[in-house]
């Protein structure tokens, strides 16, 4: 029993004498390469927001209740086939057949406390909202938006095709609400170059900060139309960046 | 490898039998030398963690606006310090073993036997007792607590909650007013009927010491009574997917005339906010602005 | 703890082999006898969490979409695929269940009397034939369920009755072909003669196996034609 | 008996030429046939049901349930049960050949039945699980580094927290079981190998093909649910969730094998006058661990084939709309959840027993007690689960009677540390490296206790519950407490396993790195959780910031020293110096076998005249039959396995 005691330390020094850095820097190796291969990996795929950053372009200033404020707009669509393409541009660099989209990109760019005006066109077909609340326009500029030019409060509930909602990430701008609701294209024959609906509604943003939007409406699949589209990102869900 | 177990035994019979000679005449190893030193160190364990109880809720916590988030802090105390002496003694007689029984000097070869103590039933009797004590301890006050918690109190405020991917929205039934934010008047019960449109959603609200599960097609009913002002976070606390982290909402507790205002402000008839708030609101206090400054956190827009 | 030689555990001429994992088949038939319980133990688990998914979501109703009792023409239910349901879910035809759990208890008989034949040593023929007749019902007992899938008056998207319905048909299915597989690997062996000189062992514990499936699908049966 | 496993090798034929295709399988074989197998099962299925509802989800179950059962197929785990279909039973030369005889390392690398080769293999496959596991914890706490870290999108997000949490949730349930009770628990009980050696293997090589199916989460849209997979939300998920309830599904198949096996072994493989009440405290824990186990998986995979009926065939057990409800989910899951808790606990505590008793050169304090409590414990624990569900509005008349079988566990939970400290009591402390983790233990698992008597308090757990302090405290008990057992086990066994000595002086720092860090991390969580923030957020309030900040630089340190050790764990284990066959100076039966282990174990088959407790006592206590003149073994013998 001694004489196994006194190998097993003589042992214990001869090992930390000879300790090579090698097995060491595997581990960390491999550590780093998992840490690469996932990052990567998801950064390459359906997670990644289709086509990058829309800034929004700046056309003076303007001012609203006596503040005057920059001016900046935004122009994007609501197509009805995410694998569509518009003047030869994919939508969606990997979209998902009768999966509807926010094009051509989800992640938007804004100036902070500056009047947005933003032009939506909605090609896609709708239904009912699972929440007529949803219907009706919060937070833009006089809590109104222009349909092909007439100006409404609020749109039917059973005939939305999307909704743009806007708030803020957590501690950014508790205050900060935005929900557009974008009436749906009657007919059979929607299509991503198809008859549309022209919206426009100004607002004014909030603090810097992250700010999320996303579609209210259940266009997708699964359990309350939430699935598809909807819970995956890059299509009926986006950012907006306030700088 | 040959010789190992003539080695130990060699080992067992030396030492075990002069250690269990030792030790037979002492029936309560407690009441033994390492008693005193052990004491004090119980006695210091326990004392910190009674100061710890004591002090880092009232400086973490955010501040409690309702009776229940109240007897939850009062609760966590109240536990902390009734564990912290049965965890000061495992501390204790831990650190104790390192400090006075440690082996020293060669520690290649295993040291001698220790003392055959096989068991010790008086010791686990009184172990026994207490840890059963306390627990009964614990259970009553815990069910104190939740029946207090849980009755239904008379001329309670209804509000309907409805959670759905990914945000909150706040009805207050017979005014018509439906709100993203959540407002509520001051030293009065709420009842909060909880659903959900889509898939199961957690209302939050640690502030108010409320969470009960928003379930598709079901009602969960829970009651908060505000008796702060003060302003405060509705949080999902369920993953409920994409963008779980930006479903919340902002609320504020305001005096039950402001809370008057703010129906009528976001579309109740003056009556039936009056009603609502349990306060006569006349055409004349609507013109004064106070309306979003009383309510703080609410939007314009909604 | 002390170790000893012990030269006296020797088996005796012919008997096992002296490697560890093969052993004498009194040690096999104790392993296995306890393994196999624990195994009954593992389904029986299973068997009580249906029962609780069907009384639960029975009791529950939800929406009162257990049957739809309450969609009519004038205000439709939506099944799974958002269609209408204008009408309460029918139940399915009881006999296919009654049929699919006497063949299985018939198999966990004939399983009984290979035991038996093969502990009387009642000679390989009768052996041969239990276990063949075992085979056969538990084959007509898959084809019944399999048949049943498709007579059933409902699909699975028209409430809880229904999933729970063809969930435990699906698992009777399961076990039968559990069980038929065993019955094929006994109709192999036992026409190779493993059992007939008393080796019953291994009958003895498909057939205790039999019996549990047998019972724990007529409780099933019973519940799932009875509280529709 | 008399003959040993050497001589039988040479006179019979067990090389690769003898015994047909059985003796060519190995894992390649597997992965080919598994590939193959999923590929054909792909085009079948998409042809077949592509296009009809819910054809994506049956399509991916198919696909992946034809690579689960390719794989094992080309690996040779359904060889038994097809050799005894065609009664063509395996001849003993075929057994000697599939325990690994004469095949050096290539047995790691097959379907090996011999104990020890699994126990190895799956000491190996769990580290690479808490690999995996713990680069994903670190992706999560980098992003939580600043509130709005836009490092992983939410979606990202969520399925990097549900696979790191199902993977060490896999993980640590097999973390004791798979590598020591395969290992040590056999040897201790003086028997040649575990009751159902084939069933062993199976045990490994099923779960290691539910691996890949884990990590296809990835590739499938990923999985927004988190590891509990709450229903709906996981019925509303992408195709992901099909093969992650696959896997759960899989893997708890294994664990339900593997836990028959220990059992039907430590009941029926002891050897002469190993008496139960003579068997060591780690073999009750790893029985009673894989009986609560046994009722545990089950429910774990029952719930998840209703959830791939859900989704994949159009059932409503938990779509609301349907008439089913995601309560029936919470029921089944937690069933399983809190059972499932102490089949990770009480494997390690016992194991951490023996480690205990050896180094403090004392009888175990009160091993009936500790007994007694692992088996209320077993009791209790499948009458708790609805503390998981206190605030899901489900039943909320059933609080009052959950509370008290919840607080009633803190009972035998504290007889167990009575059992600890009460061994501790007046020992000969010998500080080696595995007895720095079991302090660490005491450590930790006090304050995962204390911190759990408030969630288990309906008033305070309407605060708590879904908060970061939950996270915390389960970290605290699973992580500070259970793997940290398992981590003094690991190096109490690593000389016995490996034939090594581990490098104590790396394994010190590594211990103090992982020591403090871990507390700054989780106590960070605590923090976390005091002021409010929700679990599973990407994104949180700026107020949180400087908890989590601790939190995460707490988290970088810890994986520093979890990393050295296992730098310390590869380099000693490829060239640290030989072990003799017992360094501690311990008393039960897997130390006084030769290292390495030969492959029956025994040269001669042991005879045990009292409990290996006998510490400070005279070796010969009176035994129920007298033993024989006691005799040495011939040291070094055997040595066929090695």
């Amino acid at each position: 029993m001694g004489v196994s005691g006194d190998e097993a330390a003589s042992g214990n020094r001869a090992v930390s004498a000879k300790a090579k850095p090698l097995g060491l820097l595997l581990t960390l190796v491999i550590a780093i390469v998992f840490v690469v291969a996932i990052g990567v990996l998801f950064h390459e795929r359906t997670y990644k927001s289709p086509s990058g950053l829309q800034v929004a372009r700046s056309v003076g200033t303007v001012t609203v209740n006596g503040v005057t404020m920059p001016h900046v707009t935004l122009h994007f669509a609501t197509f009805p086939d995410s694998t569509g393409s518009v003047n030869g541009v994919a939508i969606h660099p990997h979209g998902n057949p009768s999966w509807p989209v926010y094009g051509m990109t989800n992640v938007f760019q804004v100036p902070a406390h500056a009047l947005v005006t933003v032009t939506v066109n909605q090609y896609d077909s709708g239904g009912s909202l699972n929440n007529p609340w949803f219907a009706t326009v919060r937070g833009t500029v006089g809590g109104v938006m222009r349909v092909d030019g007439r100006l409404v409060h609020a749109i039917n509930p059973n005939a939305t095709a999307h909704t743009f909602t806007v708030r803020a990430a957590p501690g950014v701008d508790p205050g900060f609400f935005l929900n557009v609701p974008l009436p749906a294209v009657g007919g059979t024959n929607q299509s991503d170059n198809g008859p549309h609906h022209t919206v426009v509604f100004s607002f004014i943003s909030g603090n810097k900060g992250t700010y999320a939007w996303n579609c209210e409406y259940p266009c997708g699949t699964m359990v309350a139309g939430f699935g598809g589209p909807m819970g995956t990102w890059g299509y009926m869900s986006g950012f907006l960046y306030v700088v | 490898m040959t010789s190992g177990p003539t080695v130990e035994a060699a080992q067992g019979d030396g030492a075990g039998v002069a250690r269990g000679a030792g030790d037979a005449e002492i029936p309560k190893p407690l009441f033994s030398r390492p008693a005193g030193k052990i004491l004090v160190i119980w006695l210091i364990f326990t004392a910190i963690g009674i100061v710890l109880a004591l002090v880092v809720p009232k400086h973490t916590f955010p501040p409690m606006l309702t009776k229940e988030g109240d007897t939850g802090v009062t609760t966590v105390i109240f536990f902390t310090i009734m564990a912290a002496p049965v965890a000061a003694l495992v501390y204790g007689i831990a650190a104790y073993s390192l400090l006075a029984w440690r082996q020293r000097g060669q520690r290649d070869e295993p040291p001698e036997d220790g003392p055959p103590l096989r068991g010790n039933a008086p010791v686990t009797i009184v172990w026994l007792c207490v840890t059963s004590l306390l627990c009964i301890v614990l259970l009553v006050w815990g069910l104190a607590a939740m029946a207090a918690d849980n009755q239904a109190p008379p001329g309670a405020l209804r509000v309907d909650v409805t959670g759905q991917q990914w945000l909150w929205t706040f009805s207050y039934p017979g005014t018509g007013v439906s709100s993203r934010s959540l407002v509520l008047p001051l030293n009065r019960p709420v009842q909060f009927d909880v659903t959900s449109n889509d898939v199961t959603h957690g209302f939050w609200s640690m502030s108010l010491g409320v969470q009960v599960d928003a379930n598709p097609d079901v009602v969960t009913t829970i009651y908060a009574t505000p008796n702060k002002l003060g302003k405060f976070t509705v949080q999902c606390s369920q993953l409920c997917g994409l963008y779980h982290s930006f479903m919340y909402a902002p609320g504020a507790v305001v005096r039950p005339g402001a809370f008057a205002l703010w129906l009528y402000a976001n579309g109740a008839s003056l009556r039936a906010a009056s009603l609502d708030a349990k306060v006569k609101m006349t055409r004349a206090d609507t013109a004064t602005g106070q309306v979003t400054a009383a309510v703080g956190a609410t939007p314009a827009g909604s | 703890m002390t170790l000893t030689a012990e030269h006296g555990h020797e088996e005796p001429a012919g008997g096992e082999p002296p490697h560890g994992h093969h052993q004498s088949p009194a040690q096999r038939h104790r392993k296995e006898h306890l393994a196999l319980w624990l195994f009954i133990g593992g389904d029986v688990v299973f068997v009580a969490l249906m029962i609780f998914t069907w009384f639960y979501t029975r009791a529950l109703n939800t929406n009162g979409m257990w049957r739809g009792a309450n969609c009519t023409t004038a205000n439709p239910c939506t099944d799974g695929l958002g269609n209408p349901l204008t009408h309460q879910v029918p139940t399915a035809n009881p006999w296919y269940g009654v049929v699919v759990a006497v063949l299985i208890v018939v198999a966990a008989l004939l399983a009984w009397s290979a035991e038996r034949s093969s502990r009387e040593r009642a000679g390989r023929g009768t052996i041969v034939t239990s276990t063949t007749c075992a085979l056969v019902a538990l084959l007509a007992a898959v084809v019944v369920q399999c048949y049943e899938f498709g007579a059933l008056p409902f699909t699975t998207i028209v409430g809880t009755y229904a999933s729970a319905y063809e969930f435990f048909m699906g698992s009777a299915l399961t076990h039968a072909l559990l069980l038929s597989f065993l019955a094929l690997g006994f109709l192999i062996r036992s026409r190779a003669g493993r059992y007939d000189d008393g080796q019953w062992y291994q009958l003895r514990l498909y057939r205790i196996f039999a019996v549990w499936i047998a019972v724990s699908i007529c409780v099933l049966t019973f519940i799932s034609t009875v509280f529709t | 008996m008399t003959t040993t496993a050497t001589p039988l090798l040479e006179d019979t034929p067990l090389g690769p030429e003898a015994g047909g295709l059985y003796r060519h399988q190995n894992i390649v074989t597997g992965m080919v046939a598994g590939i193959v197998l999923a590929f054909v099962g792909w085009l079948i299925s998409h042809a077949l049901l592509q296009g009809s509802n819910w054809g994506t989800d049956m399509v991916v179950t198919v696909t992946m349930t034809c690579w689960v059962i390719g794989f094992n197929a080309g690996i040779g785990t359904f060889n038994g049960p097809f050799r005894w279909l065609t009664d063509n039973d395996q001849t003993p030369e075929d057994e000697l050949y599939a325990a690994g005889v004469g095949q050096g390392a290539k047995r790691y690398w097959k379907f090996c039945t011999d104990h020890k080769v699994v126990g190895t293999q799956y000491l190996v496959l769990v580290m690479v699980l808490f690999a995996v596991g713990g680069t994903l914890g670190m992706m999560i706490r980098t992003q939580l580094i600043t509130p709005h870290s836009s490092f992983m999108t939410p979606q990202l997000y969520n399925t990097v927290v549900t696979v790191h949490g199902m993977t060490m949730i896999a993980a640590t349930i097999i973390m004791v079981t798979g590598p020591f009770t395969n290992f040590i628990m056999p040897i201790m009980i003086g028997a040649k190998d575990m009751a159902f050696p084939r069933l062993n293997a199976a045990s490994f090589w099923v779960v290691f093909s539910a691996v890949p199916c884990l990590l296809a989460v990835f590739f499938l849209g990923g999985v927004n649910a988190g590891w509990t997979t709450y229903a709906p939300l996981s019925v509303q998920d992408p195709p992901a969730m099909d093969t992650f309830a696959l896997t759960i599904l899989v893997f708890a198949a294994s664990v339900t094998l593997a836990g028959v096996n220990i059992i039907v072994t430590i009941v029926t493989m002891r050897a002469e006058g190993m008496t139960m009440f003579r068997l060591p405290i780690f073999t009750w824990g790893s029985m009673l661990g894989s009986a609560l186990g046994l009722y545990a998986m089950p429910a774990f995979i029952m719930a998840m084939v209703l959830m791939i009926t859900d989704r994949a065939t159009g059932t409503s057990f938990y779509v609301a709309a349907q008439g089913g409800t995601g309560w029936l989910w919470e029921n089944i899951f937690w069933i399983m959840g809190h059972p499932e808790v102490y089949v990770i606990l009480i494997p390690p505590v016992a194991a951490m027993l023996e480690v205990v008793v050896t180094f403090s050169r004392k009888p175990l304090f009160g091993y009936v007690i500790v007994i007694a409590a692992f088996v209320a414990i077993d009791a209790l624990s499948i009458l708790v689960w609805a503390h998981h569900m206190f605030t899901t509005g489900w039943a909320p008349d059933l609080s009052g009677p959950f509370m008290l079988t919840t607080e009633l566990i803190s009972i035998p939970t504290g007889l167990l540390f009575l059992c600890i400290i009460g061994t501790l009591w007046k020992g000969k402390i010998w500080t080696r490296l595995p007895m720095f983790f079991v302090y660490l233990f005491l450590w930790n698992f006090i304050i995962g206790g204390v911190t759990g008597i408030y969630l288990s308090d309906v008033p305070a757990d309407g605060l708590f519950h879904n908060d970061m302090f939950v996270t915390a405290h389960f970290h605290y008990t699973l992580m500070g407490g259970a793997m940290m057992a398992a981590t003094a086990a690991l190096c109490y066994w690593f000389p016995k396993m490996t034939g090594k000595m581990l490098n104590e002086r790396i394994g010190k720092v590594a211990f103090w790195i992982i020591a403090v860090a871990f507390q700054v991390t989780y106590l960070g969580m605590f923090w976390e959780g005091f002021e409010g923030m929700p679990r599973r957020v990407a994104y949180y309030d700026p107020t949180f910031l400087h908890a989590n900040q601790m939190a995460t630089v707490g988290a970088y340190a810890l994986i520093l020293g979890w990393l050295l050790l296992l730098y310390d764990i590869i380099h000693s284990w490829r060239n640290g110096t030989p072990a003799p066959a017992n360094p501690w100076g311990a008393k039960t039966l897997e130390w006084k076998v030769p290292t390495p282990v030969p492959l029956e174990n025994f040269v001669v088959e042991p005879v045990v005249t009292s409990d290996p407790y006998t510490y400070g006592e005279p070796e010969k206590v009176p035994s129920a039959k007298p033993a024989p003149e006691p005799e040495l073994i011939p040291g070094g013998g055997g040595g066929g396995g090695a």
